[in-house]
């Protein structure tokens, strides 16, 4: 398997370590809603097809990817580098201070 | 000052070794550069980051992933998004590069003594190093002063090409013994010169 | 159907052999069934057969999208075992063993359980305590475990690699002299034909396209072969589970798909006499009759339902096998595959009702399903029947990931791919 | 003397050199060049092996991979390689080789008494007994246990030895533009035309020779004998920069994104490799595009007696008689259901033999092959089948009867035929193994009777038989076209494509599987598994091809099925009245040929891990440490006098450690440097307790959770600066936490400013500790004070010990007056060595991993044994951590009920009451029973004796914790016998309110 990291550009996929399931959204940090917790830790899509999961470069530049592939087929139809896939969006955990 | 000692002392066997009878394939050495530094930049300062590693080290960094350059005493190239590592041959430079380092553009953390520098050159250095790593090593791919950030299975290795046939690896310290020994065991088939 | 015996086989090759019956009918759906099962697996094709023999419940339907024990059961490493550290789990997995003991009989389908030992061998005097735990905590439970040394590891694995000088030297190991290994595909075939024998109907190339519901309750399913209802609908489709669940309108799962590659040599003589795990990585081996040396590792580690892995397990299975047993290099690999597991977000299986009314599911099994064929298909049988689980397979509910009542063997938390 | 040499012919043979070897012991005599097969033939041996089931006496089949018959066991000194096909190895002087499956000789073998079983031990018999009685001593798994033993011994095929392989094995990785694999004429044209365009090519073909089929066809192309235009070729090819050829390579796995799997057999042909030359190199191989160019395999046809030694595949037949000039047999007989034996008929009479007879099944061939039998001066029999073989382990003579091949009904009187060869030709199987394995299922195609390859899900591209073009003219043309589109040309072909003259023989096939009359006949030779056994499978409803292979383990031999899967198809397919493509084909895996295990472990072969050495490594080792494998570091686990046991030493180390000072290296913990403005938000974030509160210049104890709420990982954390922290793991999480911190930043939380580097590997470290540690440090340390003042506890400060830096804090594990001073990695041997002469005068010494356990379990605290993936900071006692103040990684999940119910195992300290030692893994128990241990209550994690309180100890994880302290139990630890009462008390044994280490 192959995937291009945004940065190293093509890479095998014995640099990589598997992250996990990209479909799921963090509670805001304070949040207690047991069940929204319960479901982003122990729930998944478990997706036979174009799947959103999290892989990190680990042997390479370390960044998290947000990678799109097919389970079905290995096949990798995208990449991007995990910050800015908005994988946080539902994280609101407020800084103490400093800037936002 | 205190010397810095090799972690490859035990194992460093100057010479040539291996099957020689068609000449020394690759020569192997540990540079010991005085300083090994990352320099990061937050998102967005990547500029102003190479602009003062520019001040410092004279060394002018190619914009794009993986861009690097070297000189004689220095040598810098990319090895994560916004990460750079600069190689000094003098001591002491975690130090400079902090002075121009403000905390708004990044961080700089002293790899010193956590990291060892270790050089293969020589006609058959690529097809050594295409042993250890899943890189295309060719120079269309991996052209001279540019880097790579890679792994040869628990052994992470970030490596420079510094010459058409010439390539720094910077490994480890915990791992650098461990690597110096597989390498040479892999270079046994062209023949190597340790020196 | 005639019983097999070595009488049997006798009078057959009198006859050229031309008088054997089919060993399982290949009947059409009938329009209903007490209970359907989904998943014609080697644990839809045991839960099948004990609904029948323990609980008289015959009027059943197995129903499966390809060929009988096109699963896991037909892609395992056959190793069969109870050597767990939770006590819920050594006392599953310690009655599925007693239930292979007798297996064959059972069923009147040599199974060719070989109870050549488990040995797992550890490398370090904190690894060699941890096993002494598990092992103690299988000997509180009644299950059987013993430590041995080196030196007894030497002549009971010969081509082991027990010296000072290995990467990683071995300390000691923790033999399950009970355990050991089964012909896989018996397995599926022995269940198939002891419960077509009973009268359950085995529906092979009908795959489940959807579930018949009446409000929230499943009373059936629409599938390849046309509509069938049943009482009581049973999942037992490990691999599948997330994709049938959803069918069912079950979004998520505690469970990711992930390939495990298998592999076997060539055929050689006996070279070992017993199944050998690998403590400093993930690695097991055991050799099968015919001969070739049946090991396998580590899953791929990325979700998956491909049936197929890539090279990097494939070398670091390889490496730990010359780790173990360094005289192998020059044997040859023969052959390669996948399987899909259903690995569950603590490593131990889920065997409940519900989690719709007129539903029960059986899966997660992660990459040790096989050993558990017959519990599983016996608990799950009690669960269907009396609509309650037996106390063996209370522990294994769906919901304990959210009370945090978690059954992790392997101390990892919820990250399926560790397990 | 039946096969022999002969003169003409053998190109790839050098006469003028003789090769000596012995083949079970008796001596032989080949060429370079030779195989193993043609060497023997050459020598007049006709038998091989014997089969895997009954035993039978089986010869040379084939002349490449596809060999089911002739496997052999290759010795090297005490190395043995087991079942390599003697069709593939290529002799050497000094080549020992002996036979497989057979006692006690090849010619002599008991086990062919299992062919008097013969309808006995059909396929699937053991499934239908040897389950013993029900009752008495053999009940459960006993009878079939002993039946087994002799089983397995009577199957397998090659014995594998014992000894560590002292073989080199190589991995390497390969980048191209495109690969090529096969080297007939339409790799040949495929690697040239990629070639021209200047993309990087890589060649792999399987022989030692370039050329496929062009080495032995008796075709000409542009005008020169096909082999020799093969040559010219190559050696343009060798002469390309932009080109690699790789002989000896077998592609056998094609994997996702265009990855394929190689085996080069770099010195398998040579009685010793060169200094540091591999045996074997496993290539990883990532080309743009491929072209599979390879070929197809010929088919025997099934009929009884079609195994005897003699029998060969009429491809094979014109190999041996081409490239290595041995002719199979003196008076050949030929059976065929397609024109291609036909030429090899011509070529074997032009060399020497006699054709006596051609059979074929068809009534009608086409003008050419009929002039062509008649050229051979052989017997013409159209319309016949062989319908039996005579002789013994040595073919004498065919039967053959009049055969209709739209009925498979036989005729007339069978009539026997001297013949002592018999070259067969059931048609072609493009070899599309490759196709297969990269996710495409094969296409069946009437004319040819063979699965085709369909259109591909990766990069690849066909040429020649692989697509079914058997002619040459077009794998010449395919090849040119694949080559071009493989390297990216949109042109036409450069030049005009060579021409070829070739007979006009068809190759497609009449529809005819089987020759249906009694006697054995056999589909997958190796397996021993008969038509008959494919029709005992139907008859017992195992139909769908995977039951049908598994049942009667049709194709899975070491073959995997390459001469037998499609004959055994054809036949259920008859049985079942259905075209074969709807019986199905199983799916192809990899690897293509068998590959060696030493290849894939090849990098690591050896080594399976790196060493992670310490600075202080070499110092340790020269100071008589004895050394404990933590993950892949290696740490100092006592350092013992002469004549001291283990226990002896670690009790004098951890003594001197509580009465004096000890010295023990820490530089195995991670290290990250955590860096940024919002680093203490971070942290605060991630650790259960407050970091940002921390001073700069002091360190704090922080404990982690995963996400779940359970305990992950505890360490201190050190605030060097406003913005600059360093945190420290234990030494087995460092990577885990690495990335869990990593995950969070990149993932979850990007908007915060922080840096994480690892500097595991750029600090040594050295944890100095007891009453004297402080005069210690105050005799070497200078640029700093290190009274109470200057440090306080857990506070920081810099200076230099012996003119090197040197950072220090002052935190305690080991529950004495204690001090972690790091320095640069480079440095770490040097001020160890200062603080051991500093230390000198108070008696310091350096303590390794058993005193450290023992200092720690004596102060109760805890490690991975108890942080085990199961524990909660609840079960640990480690609740005051938990900060109420803010939310944490799983501050939402700790609180669980299966996480706060009340038989959780909790952490306690335990007292032996016998004074006899405790065992880690040891389990506690209400009351003991050795003879049948139950009712664990838990076990215990760790345990030591304690020269601080004379005792034997341990920590313990139990039902009911604190509730018990103070009460009696029992060890109860069957495993290791160990039986008795222990006190269960506080997990703080030794100086509770922390009065050592405060000072």
């Amino acid at each position: 398997m192959l995937i291009t990291c945004p940065y190293c550009g093509p890479r095998d996929v014995s640099e990589y370590t598997y992250q996990g399931d990209g479909n799921r959204a963090r509670p805001d940090a304070g949040s207690t809603d047991n069940q929204a917790w319960n479901s982003y830790v122990y729930d998944r899509l478990n997706i036979a097809g174009e799947h959103h999961e999290i892989w990190q470069h680990s042997g390479g530049c370390r960044a998290h990817l947000a990678v799109s592939r097919n389970t079905l087929t290995h096949k990798v139809s995208a990449v991007a580098f995990a910050r800015d896939a908005g994988h946080r969006k539902s994280d609101r955990h407020r800084k103490s201070g400093g800037a936002a | 000052m205190v010397d810095v000692l090799s972690p490859l002392k035990p194992v460093w066997k100057p010479g040539t070794h291996g099957n020689t009878t068609s000449g020394v394939g690759v020569v192997l050495t540990e540079t010991q550069p005085g300083s090994i530094v990352q320099v990061a930049a937050w998102p967005g300062q990547e500029k102003k980051l190479i602009a003062a590693i520019k001040t410092v080290t004279r060394l002018a960094l190619p914009d794009g992933a993986g861009g690097g350059v070297a000189s004689d005493s220095k040598a810098a190239f990319g090895i994560a998004p916004g990460k750079f590592l600069i190689v000094d041959q003098n001591e002491g430079f975690a130090a400079i590069l902090s002075g121009i380092m403000t905390a708004d553009i990044g961080t700089v953390t002293d790899l010193s003594h956590g990291r060892t520098a270790l050089r293969i050159s020589g006609p058959k250095a690529e097809w050594v190093l295409s042993k250890f790593f899943a890189i295309d090593f060719s120079l269309p791919a991996f052209p001279v002063g540019s880097g790579i950030s890679s792994v040869h299975h628990d052994v992470f290795a970030q490596i420079q090409r510094s010459g058409a046939d010439q390539f720094d690896l910077y490994i480890f310290r915990s791992f650098a013994r461990s690597f110096w020994m597989a390498l040479g065991h892999a270079s046994e088939e062209v023949g190597y010169e340790v020196s | 159907m005639a019983e097999y015996s070595a009488l049997s086989l006798l009078k057959n090759a009198f006859s050229g052999n031309r008088d054997w019956k089919p060993a399982w009918r290949k009947p059409d759906p009938k329009p209903s069934y007490d209970v359907i099962i989904v998943g014609g697996g080697g644990h839809g094709l045991s839960t099948a057969y004990y609904l029948a023999k323990e609980h008289g419940i015959t009027n059943v339907a197995v129903l499966e999208k390809g060929w009988l024990g096109s699963g896991n059961v037909g892609r395992n490493t056959t190793a069969v075992r109870s050597n767990y550290l939770l006590p819920q789990n050594i006392r599953f997995y310690e009655h599925s063993m007693k239930m292979w003991e007798n297996l064959s009989h059972d069923l009147n389908y040599n199974v060719m359980f070989s109870q050549r030992g488990v040995l797992n061998i550890a490398h370090t005097p904190a690894q060699l305590d941890d096993f002494a735990r598990r092992g103690n905590a299988m000997r509180h439970l009644g299950a059987d475990a013993h430590l041995m040394t080196p030196a007894e590891m030497a002549r009971r694995v010969p081509g082991l690699d027990v010296s000072k000088s290995a990467r990683f030297p071995i300390y000691g190991g923790l033999m399950q002299e009970r355990a050991g290994t089964a012909r896989h595909d018996a397995v599926a075939w022995g269940y198939a034909r002891g419960a077509d024998r009973r009268g359950v109907d085995l529906l092979e190339n009908c795959e489940v396209q959807g579930f018949i519901k009446d409000g929230d309750r499943v009373v059936g399913v629409n599938t390849s072969r046309g509509e069938i209802r049943a009482k009581k609908v049973a999942v037992a489709v490990a691999g599948s589970t997330g994709h049938v669940m959803r069918m069912a309108g079950v979004e998520r799962m505690p469970i990711e798909s992930h390939t495990l590659q298998a592999f076997v040599s060539e055929s050689l003589k006996p070279f070992l006499d017993t199944v050998v795990t690998f403590g400093m990585g993930h690695f097991y081996m055991s050799q099968s009759d015919k001969g070739g040396l049946v090991y396998g590792g580590d899953i791929e580690g990325y979700n998956s339902y491909a049936q197929r892995g890539n090279l990097p397990i494939v070398e670091e299975v390889m490496s730990e096998m010359l780790a173990l047993f360094p005289s192998l290099a020059p044997v040859r690999v023969l052959r390669s595959w996948g399987g899909v597991c259903d690995m569950s977000m603590d490593g131990s299986p889920i065997i409940t009702t519900g989690p719709l009314p007129g539903m029960y599911l059986n899966c997660g099994w992660c990459y040790g399903g096989f050993k558990a064929t017959p519990a599983s298909g016996w608990c799950f049988a009690h669960t269907i029947a009396k609509d309650q689980p037996h106390h063996f397979n209370a522990p294994f509910t769906l919901d304990r990931f959210h009370r945090g009542a978690v059954i992790d063997d392997k101390g990892q938390g919820a990250t399926p791919r560790l397990h | 003397m039946s096969p022999r040499r002969i003169d003409t012919g053998g190109r790839r043979v050098d006469r003028d050199r003789g090769i000596r070897f012995t083949f079970d012991g008796k001596p032989y005599s080949g060429h370079p060049g030779d195989t193993l097969a043609s060497a023997l033939l050459a020598n007049g041996v006709t038998l091989f092996g014997r089969s895997f089931k009954y035993h039978r006496p089986r010869g040379v089949l084939t002349a490449g991979v596809d060999e089911p018959n002739a496997l052999v066991t290759v010795l090297k000194g005490n190395i043995r390689e087991p079942n390599i096909p003697a069709t593939q190895l290529e002799i050497y002087d000094g080549l020992t080789v002996v036979s497989q499956n057979r006692f006690p000789s090849l010619s002599f073998d008991i086990g062919a008494a299992n062919q008097l079983g013969g309808k006995l031990l059909g396929a699937g018999f053991y499934y239908k007994t040897f389950m013993g009685p029900v009752v008495g001593p053999l009940k459960g798994t006993r009878f079939w246990m002993f039946c087994e033993y002799f089983i397995r011994r009577a199957a397998g095929l090659g014995r594998a030895g014992y000894d560590k392989d002292s073989a080199r094995y190589e991995r390497t990785n390969a980048f191209c533009d495109v690969l090529v694999v096969g080297s007939g004429p339409a790799g040949l044209m495929a690697a040239k035309a990629a070639a021209q365009s200047g993309k990087r090519v890589i060649l792999a073909e399987l022989e030692p020779r370039f050329g496929g089929s062009a080495n032995w066809s008796s075709e000409t192309i542009d005008g020169m004998p096909a082999a020799d235009w093969a040559q010219a070729t190559i050696a343009e090819l060798r002469e390309r920069k932009n080109v690699r050829l790789l002989p000896r390579t077998t592609v056998w796995g094609y994997y996702d994104d265009n990855m394929l799997a190689a085996l080069e057999r770099v010195s398998d042909h040579k009685r010793d490799a060169a200094k540091g030359e591999p045996r074997h190199r496993y290539w990883s191989i990532r080309p743009g595009a491929v072209v599979l160019a390879t070929g197809a395999f010929e088919r025997p046809l099934v009929f009884p007696g079609n195994d005897r030694p003699g029998v060969m595949l009429a491809g094979a037949a014109e190999r041996y008689a081409a490239e290595f000039g041995v002719l199979p047999g003196r008076k050949i007989a030929v059976f065929a259901n397609n024109d291609g034996a036909y030429g090899t008929a011509l070529a074997l009479k032009k060399s020497g033999a006699e054709i006596v007879a051609i059979v074929d099944v068809r009534r009608q061939v086409s003008e050419a092959a009929h002039a062509a039998a008649l050229s051979t001066g052989g017997e013409f029999l159209a319309g016949h089948a062989v319908v039996a073989t005579e002789g013994g382990t040595k073919l004498s003579g065919v039967k053959v009867q009049i055969f209709d091949a739209a009925t498979g009904a036989l005729s007339g009187d069978p009539r026997s035929i001297d013949a002592d060869c018999l070259i067969v030709s059931g048609g072609w199987s493009p070899v599309i193994h490759l196709a297969s394995q990269a996710g495409v299922s094969p296409q069946w195609d009437d004319d040819r009777q063979a699965f085709l390859p369909p259109k591909p899900t990766q990069n690849w591209i066909g040429a020649g038989a692989f697509n079914g073009s058997f002619s040459t003219a077009a794998a010449l043309s395919e090849g040119d076209a694949a080559g071009r589109q493989a390297a990216g040309e949109t042109d036409g072909p450069a030049e005009e494509l060579p021409n070829v003259d070739a007979p006009a023989l068809q190759s497609n096939p009449a529809p005819v599987f089987e020759i249906r009359t009694s006697g054995k006949a056999f589909v997958d030779y190796q397996h021993d598994v008969t038509a008959e056994d494919v029709r005992l499978a139907h008859r017992e409803g195992f139909v769908s091809v995977e039951h049908l292979k598994r049942y009667t383990t049709l194709g899975m031999a070491t073959d995997q099925g390459k001469t037998s899967n499609v004959p055994g198809l054809a036949i259920m397919a008859e049985a079942l009245g259905k075209p074969i493509p709807d019986v199905g084909t199983t799916r192809f895996r990899a690897p293509f040929a068998p590959v060696s295990i030493g290849s894939l472990a090849a990098e690591r072969y050896g080594d399976l891990k790196p060493e992670r050495l310490t600075p202080m490594h070499d110092w340790h080792i020269e100071h008589g440490a004895t050394m404990y494998s933590a993950g892949l570091w290696y740490r100092p686990m006592i350092y013992g006098h002469s004549g001291e046991t283990i226990e002896q030493a670690y009790v004098r180390e951890a003594k001197a450690v509580r009465e004096k000072a000890g010295i023990v290296d820490v530089s195995t913990l991670g290290k990250i440097a955590v860096q940024g403005p919002d680093a203490a938000e971070f942290l605060d974030r991630v650790y259960t307790n407050m970091f940002s509160t921390l001073a700069v210049g002091k360190a704090r104890y922080g404990l982690m959770l995963r996400e779940d709420g359970f305990v992950m990982d505890d360490g201190t954390t050190w605030r060097l600066g406003e913005n600059d922290f360093l945190m420290t793991t234990t030494t087995a999480n460092a990577g885990k936490v690495m990335q869990h911190l990593e995950y969070f930043l990149d993932v979850v939380w990007p908007d915060l400013k922080v840096h994480l580097t690892s500097v595991t590997d750029q600090w040594a470290g050295a944890a100095i500790g007891g009453p004297k540690a402080r005069e210690i440090l105050a005799a070497c340390v200078t640029g700093t004070a290190v009274d109470n003042e200057a440090m306080p506890f857990m506070g920081i400060v810099h200076g230099e010990i012996a003119g090197v830096a040197v950072m220090i804090c002052r935190l305690s594990f080991s529950g004495e007056m204690a001090f972690e001073v790091y320095c640069g990695a480079g440095h770490g041997t040097h001020v160890w060595k200062a603080l051991l002469e500093a230390g000198k005068p108070f008696g310091l010494v350096p303590y390794g991993l058993e005193a450290l356990g023992t200092l720690r379990i004596e102060k109760g605290h805890v490690t991975g044994a108890e942080i085990d993936g199961r524990t909660t900071g609840r079960d640990l006692h480690l609740d005051w951590m938990l900060s109420k103040k803010k939310p944490f990684i799983g501050s939402a999940m700790m609180d669980r009920e299966g996480m706060t119910a009340e038989d959780r195992l909790q952490l306690v300290g335990i007292v032996s009451l016998d004074n006899r030692p405790l065992n880690g893994g040891g389990h506690i128990v209400e009351q003991a029973n050795p003879e049948d241990p139950a009712n664990s209550l838990g076990h215990i994690t760790a345990a030591c004796y304690s020269p601080a309180l004379g005792k034997f100890i341990g920590l313990a994880l139990v039902k009911g914790g604190k509730s018990r302290h103070g009460k009696r139990a029992f060890t109860s630890d069957p495993l290791r016998n160990r039986f008795g009462p222990v006190e269960i008390v506080s997990h703080h044994f030794f100086d509770p309110e922390g009065k050592r280490m405060h000072g």
